[in-house]
């Protein structure tokens, strides 16, 4: 390996690495100068990755005392410009709320990795599950924006941590990836072009001028404000009270309502270029499987028995989790469309299909511990798909 | 601007003076400035400002006791009150 | 097509990066699919352990196992928890040193021993490998040594590739006796 | 003769306060502004450009702070202003980055960030102004309440012993421990740049009058009159046994206050910017630098 | 008042007191002898009113160092056999999540208020709003039991208190008392019975027999295992971990899915015995005003104008938020009613309308800082009712 | 004559743990074994009855030890061990209440319970096994893993200066602080026993040999090397000022044991059960019981 | 009928206390309904004040005000926020001494005065509340009584009906005069 | 049961004796027992146990070695180990 420190960042190549590994070799390629982080199975390795990568090319690691110091220094770093990151799974997660909530608010990019594993509580700390995605979405106090990416391989542990890093730096908003622990454990060849091959998308700066009258809020009519680096004569001031565009708390009920609808309103305002979704056997299919992460795998699977047996089912693969994909739901749905939801969680984003599809869909659930199979998965779309022809839907779901 | 004193050219045998400026609409009378000035320099001031408040002004014949200390200006709660060095009074 | 192959054995025997090797063999030196999966839990620790692999001609999406078509085992619990109940489309290797009772037509290595004689007991991993690649036919010689070449600390890569052809060895020999 | 005072529209230190925000909301009788006032000079005082200034607050009156002062700043959440510091100052090393916060703040949520940093010695300036409450929620119990005052959730009495801060910060390892009180602005104001100036995690404790949350419920009067008592019972004693300076606000107690550690540890640097030297531990306290010794109360 | 400690608990009589003050004093009515808390605005009051009342009658109050100790100590205490609670605001409540979800696998009954603040972060600490809703539901990781009261009126303040705490003993699970600072700062008049009108749900305890075969987590068909106390005898372990009937961890998919799934299970058994709904002017209601908390006032209001005007509109009032109490709306759905959601957020108990009405509703929003007048309320109420006639009622939703 | 040992299927301290449970899921040669072993024992030594022992743990290798032994038990979340404790001890004070858990679980995420819980001194015994890692989740760095040490996060040697434990908890006002090994199985059960009768905050550090997180990766060998370390490097010292004691795990280095702090301070009493009585800050440290006074290892 | 009232003033003067003492007496001693909220925010540390009351006979949904019927002013900042833009049909009362520029027609009282002459300054509250009896004849004068007396320290009861009544006394005599 | 030894009459001129009893199948061979006995009444068996290891036997012609110090029962891991007090010898 050369021993010039840019050359380091990206680990061009092909690989045979696990998903964790392959996080870590995403936000190196990304630019990724800081992680402030906590160990917690099954997430430790993008930690352990990167405490030996990132010396390599003058980035910081440290090991942080618990998630909450964690996600602060990683808050604290984005500010100086850094690309800065974390890693957890779902106890440490509930730890970050608090402070994923100051991210959001103050406008705060930055990458924030939970590689999910059996809860509620410690739960099952080395098994899989999916059960904090309604958390990403919810977790912490208010209504803030979310951005949440599911990997569903190795390679895609890469591809989407670079995509997090360069989504976070385009909205200014802390963006989730919810891995989970099948993906995050397995090894599988991943495939890292050169320097070149990765998009880098540069944080909006505010443009020169007079640094005093800034305003680190003002959205310039993008809705997305540029972003000042500290240290750089701004003299700016960044609050988790309710501000104006100058960043001073302010105390009123107005300035509230319109800072809390921007923020929200720069998801809606940027969902297509947020949201990835992709679909599989869909031209023809009555009956769609919604699935994401390692489970979309076993769906995946689940379609080809299906095809071959004559079944015109397909699965709609939720790249981007938060902000869900609702539009496209309704489109099928009128399209006439039946919805089958495996998640290994109690059905969380069933919820949301549901609520876009004004019916209610058929769950395929397990709340953990290992995977849905590809046989659990078609039995259920099978039955799915008797009832949908014989229009006795509500028949089988609950 | 010059915040800091750094006086030039001070010799043992000076003593520092200082001015007193005041902003009185930012006082709330908390006599921090009043009761520890070394030189008792201060007193009340008979009127009120707008809140309410007797903010400081100079006793009579303290017009030149106040020796530069700028305790009263580090002490202020309000950023109400400073002092700025004169030319000082050879003994 | 599809095959299934799960290593088992004790902590510090190194089956997972046996496994790692195998995988990656596969993926990038075999121009195949390859899946590595292992089992986690705080009863590993120390204990018994296993790593378990997917390899394919097509994208492999399924990663968890239905039946191995290759096991490995490398000691007795691995035997008594997966050897005992194999199915009989099943290619089953042991570390004939370490599992007592198997069935004399499985294919056998005192892989340890034979890494002992090479002063490098911990290379009993990559003499069973040998010893897989030639029974099993499973990946390429080549596209073996080149994975263990990568994937081995650089100062141990002559002695674990001198491993890995005594276990080939070892292999040959026992491939021509037995067919 | 000179004038008697000269009435004016514009305070000198304006430039470096948020003076478009003043009033504060600070009451009045509050110990605050002065803390905020030394702070603000030690920063036109110290060799580091202004612009190369950070403070970060938490949360609470103190945590008020960040707002006020014309640097870059940041008001956090309750208790993670040393890990938000810890993420900036690593980030960039060019960074002076002071936290700025209270009592509760720092030391009852924010205890174990406290802790952290000061073993690692993160390169970082804690300034603690301890008013003995929770000021900002309406005066309640704090780790440093004294044993037996009233707050509004210690209606019968605290039955907790109070934090001894700088005993606690120096056996963290702190490079720097002082405690001064807003009357004493010059020997504060001192600390702070020199603080400022020190490598490591610097410290400093600043004792002020909350009269709405503490002095007045525990029969000390107003902002004047905690002022009062700080200038009757205070001594300075710069070696002073640490385990000794715990402080009860008792009428007769009294408030050990100075430079009490001034030693050289290793500072932290992550791995890869730099390979650290072999790090030893100093434990002996001794305050090195005659420019921050302290004098007499004015 | 008398000197008899026992007599204290219940402040019996009428008082004009804040909605914080009612809620401590439900709690002492309830017969809670343990608070662990932090003070944060603007529950504050609710410890400070404590702080001083338990002591009065042999009970704890401590104030823990952080919210993290907090709800721990809560569930501590509860292990005794007392009844504990906290209480906090959004910032604390994210700080909570984590050992929510330890209360809530381990089957702890304690009750958690949240008087619901400007959002999100530090927001605006002493005004009202209620974006934590959501945050109630799934502000832990993983999947977990929740049961929620939205008290509407400072004597609800006392009522649900008291009510919680027995739903809490109930169900062996955390309960939320989710109120808004409106509410929990105003003063009103509240009336509190003798003893003997407060009702008691004693906690199930173990039968007696045998105490070291016990299996604590054994639901014996009931789906709520019986609570033994620490101290006694049995010999209990308890741990986050998944575990089996003895308590024991355990690493295996089948138990953790089966454990999950009897927690969730437990709400869908007992939601009738949960779930609280007020129905306002509903007989003939063609547009029905969803409302909890303060905002249900001004929804209260805005029927008592819209039917002066003459026009059928209701209130249902969510006095139980979670579970939610979707079966009756689907009925009311069924029977063609349309629905308004007037909430302190951006839209957050309206996505579950949503989802039983599988209808889109409209919504009334503020992100918080002021309450919603009865007359935006209606507002929106009047032109729901015109489109929900003409039959054109997608074009006002979103 | 005697017969050479005697083959049985039961252990005479199964009645006092979850022997259902066994095998526990520690590593060969780790030393949580024989901590939980002096533990029981103690537990069965202490004065008061075994239904009134409740153990409390975090997460974590040592956590687990909650799970293993027969009294009421809690495994509680990473961290929160003491405040979980707190509740469990204030609303049942006939109860015993000991934390058993790991130098992450206690000094890191939950350093700041540590912090608190001593400084109100209450009732509890906190033992606390140092293993210089965070042994359950692989090996990563610690509070207390020396300076330089290799971990799977500190690939190039740790940067960061370890905590001195027990030097902090006695700045923090425990009443009673310990620190024994593994090896010195005596010593350690007659502390605890100690501290189990004790009434306050009371405070055991056990060193620990952890094979697999810290022994290998850092040439110490397998758990009996470390054992042999321990050994040859350990010395005696109850009264050894306390701020000499850290721990650099280096080859020539001195592990300092011992029964270092034995005073008295007003225990917690939440207002209401009883009135507090005037509480003094003691801050000496004498220990006074003969019984726990140090010997040499075995 | 629904009636506001907002009473407003500054940190210190028992703006609060009086609102409360109002809403009680309407609550539990007149047989009305009553509500009282006030203004939270860092920004009143110690600066200005308010406690607002709706006061009903039938249960009150609303709690916020829209038009006071009565606004009670003790600080000139309370004059200058609330006083100025008062609506006609609303009855403004001021203390009179801390209040310049309110229009003659305003009922006044020179409350802390006359607290002060009583010997207890922090009372003229509730001589404000006296006054505010006398002259709008909001609630009862006896359930005005009771609320203080189960209102305020039990030390200072007697005290503070006597400042009740000097503000009562005051009220009638200009109440007298103006009607 | 009694599990804590109390030994009822013991005269100074006695030393305890113990008899060491062993649960094979619990030893993971980590030698702590053996290695620091501190009368060398261990070693290492030559059969292994169903995990693979060698535990703990009394070496021959240590039958009447141990002095019930109790060390091997407190410091083994795994609970595989204990000593009972026997009639002590009288010397
Ligand atoms: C997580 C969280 N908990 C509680 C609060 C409420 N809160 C705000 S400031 C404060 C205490 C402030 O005390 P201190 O740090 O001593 O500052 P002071 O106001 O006394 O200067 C509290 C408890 C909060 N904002 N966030
Ligand atoms: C909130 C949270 N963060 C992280 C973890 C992962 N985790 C489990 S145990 C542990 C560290 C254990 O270290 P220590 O307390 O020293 O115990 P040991 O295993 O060394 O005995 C960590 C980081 C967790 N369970 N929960
Ligand atoms: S500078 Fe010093 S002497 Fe002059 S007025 Fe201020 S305090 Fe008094
Ligand atoms: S110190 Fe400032 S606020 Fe206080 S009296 Fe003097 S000028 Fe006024
Ligand atoms: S409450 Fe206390 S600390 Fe806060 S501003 Fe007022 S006096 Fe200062
Ligand atoms: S990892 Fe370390 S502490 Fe954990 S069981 Fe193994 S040896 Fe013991
Ligand atoms: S009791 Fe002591 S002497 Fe006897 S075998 Fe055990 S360690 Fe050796
Ligand atoms: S101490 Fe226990 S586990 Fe270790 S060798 Fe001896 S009997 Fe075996
Ligand atoms: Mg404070
Ligand atoms: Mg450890």
């Amino acid at each position: 390996m050369s021993e010039n420190k840019e050359d380091r960042h990206v680990l061009t190549g092909r690989h045979f690495m696990n998903g964790d590994t392959a996080c870590a070799e995403g936000a190196m390629a990304a630019g990724c100068s800081f992680f402030g982080g906590y160990p917690i199975t099954p997430s430790t390795e993008i930690a352990e990755r990167l405490a030996r990568r990132l010396p390599e090319v003058g980035g910081v690691y440290i090991q942080m005392e618990d998630e909450l110091a964690s996600i602060a220094s990683v808050l604290g770093a984005s500010w100086t410009g850094a690309r800065s990151m974390t890693a957890t799974s779902g106890p440490g997660f509930s730890l970050m709320q608090e402070n994923i909530g100051l991210g959001a608010f103050t406008e705060t990019p930055c990458v924030i990795v939970n590689v999910q594993r059996g809860g509620p509580s410690t739960g099952l700390p080395t098994l899989v599950s999916q059960a904090d995605m309604m958390q990403a979405r919810w977790g912490s106090h208010g209504d803030y924006p979310v951005v949440a990416y599911c990997p569903a391989s190795c390679q895609e542990m890469f591809d989407l941590t670079v995509l997090a890093f360069n989504m976070a730096d385009r909205l200014r908003t802390p963006v989730f990836v919810m891995a989970d622990e099948a993906i995050g454990h397995m090894t599988e060849r991943v495939v890292i072009p050169d320097k070149s091959g990765i998009e880098h998308v540069v944080r909006k700066r505010p443009h020169a001028g007079p640094m005093d009258g800034l305003l680190p809020y003002e959205a310039e009519g993008s809705m997305v404000p540029p972003m000042p680096r500290v240290g750089r004569g701004y003299r700016i001031h960044v609050t988790g009270l309710t501000h104006d565009e100058r960043g001073y708390p302010a105390t009123d009920a107005a300035t509230h309502d319109q800072l809390v609808r921007r923020l929200a309103g720069k998801l809606t305002r940027f969902a297509p270029e947020i949201i990835r979704i992709e679909e599989v056997q869909m031209e023809d299919a009555e009956v769609v499987l919604v699935a994401y992460g390692s489970t979309s795998r076993s769906a995946r699977h689940a379609v080809t028995i299906l095809r071959e047996e004559g079944l015109p089912v397909g699965m709609l693969r939720l790249i981007t989790a938060w902000p869900f994909p609702g539009d496209r739901i309704a489109q099928l749905a009128e399209r006439g469309c039946r919805f089958v939801v495996p998640e290994l969680n109690l059905g969380q984003m069933a919820l949301e299909v549901e609520r876009y599809a004004r019916q209610p869909t058929t769950r395929v659930n397990h709340a953990g511990g290992q995977s849905l199979t590809p046989d659990q998965i078609a039995e259920v779309a099978r039955e799915a798909m008797t009832c949908a022809r014989e229009k006795s839907w509500s028949a089988i779901t609950s | 601007m010059t915040v800091v004193r750094r006086p030039l050219d001070q010799s043992v045998l000076t003593i520092p003076r200082g001015q007193t400026y005041i902003i009185p609409q930012r006082c709330k009378g908390c006599r921090f400035c009043i009761d520890f000035c070394p030189k008792d320099v201060l007193e009340e001031s008979t009127d009120i400002n707008s809140k309410g408040y007797h903010y400081p002004v100079v006793s009579a014949g303290k017009e030149e006791a106040c020796i530069q200390c700028t305790f009263c200006t580090l002490v202020c709660p309000e950023f109400a009150i400073y002092t700025e060095e004169i030319e000082p009074e050879t003994l | 097509m599809r095959q299934e192959v799960r290593l088992a054995g004790f902590g510090g025997q190194g089956i997972i990066l046996a496994g790692y090797i195998v995988g990656k063999a596969a993926a990038l030196y075999d121009d195949r699919e390859a899946i590595l999966t292992q089992a986690y839990g705080p009863e590993a620790r120390g204990g018994a352990c296993s790593a378990e692999l997917v390899l394919d001609d097509v994208p492999i999406d399924y990663a968890m196992l239905n039946t191995p078509s290759i096991l490995v085992l490398m000691s007795q619990e691995a035997y008594e928890k997966f050897g005992k109940h194999a199915e009989p489309q099943t290619t089953v290797i042991v570390e004939s040193d370490l599992v007592e009772g198997a069935p004399a037509e499985w294919p056998g290595i005192p892989a340890t021993r034979i890494a002992e004689e090479l002063g490098t007991r911990i290379s009993a991993n990559i003499v069973m490998l040998g010893f897989l690649t030639a029974v099993t036919r499973l990946l390429s010689h080549e596209a073996m040594e080149e994975s263990i070449t990568t994937s081995v600390p650089a100062r141990t890569v002559e002695l674990n590739l001198r491993a890995f052809a005594k276990g080939y060895e070892f292999g040959l020999q026992r491939t021509e006796v037995a067919i | 003769m000179c004038p008697r005072e000269i009435v004016v529209s514009d305070h000198k230190l304006d430039p470096i306060l948020r003076s478009d925000r003043l009033p504060h909301i600070w009451c009045p009788g509050c110990g605050l502004g002065p803390a905020m006032a030394c702070f603000a000079n030690a920063i036109q005082e110290s060799d580091i450009p202004v612009d190369k200034h950070v403070c970060v607050s938490g949360i609470g009156c103190t945590g008020r702070v960040a707002g006020y002062l014309n640097v870059d700043s940041f008001h956090t959440t309750h208790g993670r202003a040393i890990p938000f510091a810890t993420g900036l100052k690593l980030s960039n090393p060019d960074l002076k980055v002071t936290v700025f916060s209270g009592d509760g703040d720092l030391f009852a949520i924010g205890g174990n960030h406290m802790l952290h940093a000061a073993r690692r010695n993160i390169d970082i300036t804690v300034i603690c102004v301890n008013n003995f409450n929770y000021g900002m929620t309406g005066g309640q119990l704090g780790p440093t309440t004294p044993y037996a005052a009233r707050t509004t959730t210690t209606p019968y009495g605290n039955p907790e012993g109070p934090l001894n801060i700088p005993h606690l910060v120096a056996a963290l390892g702190a490079v720097f421990v002082a405690r001064w009180t807003v009357l004493h602005v010059r020997q504060l104001q001192k600390a702070i740049a020199y603080a400022l100036n020190k490598e490591g995690f610097t410290f400093i404790e600043v004792l002020s009058p909350c009269p709405v949350g503490f002095g007045r419920p525990n029969d000390l009067g107003d902002g004047i009159d905690e002022m009062q008592f700080y200038r009757q019972q205070s001594i300075v004693d710069d070696r002073a046994p640490l385990e000794s300076v715990g402080i009860d606000m008792s009428k007769e107690s009294t408030l050990v206050l100075g430079n009490f550690v001034d030693r050289e540890r290793p500072v932290y640097q992550p791995m890869g910017t730099e390979p650290p030297e072999q790090r030893e531990q100093t434990a002996v306290y001794h305050p090195a630098d005659p420019e921050v010794k302290a004098r007499e109360a004015p």
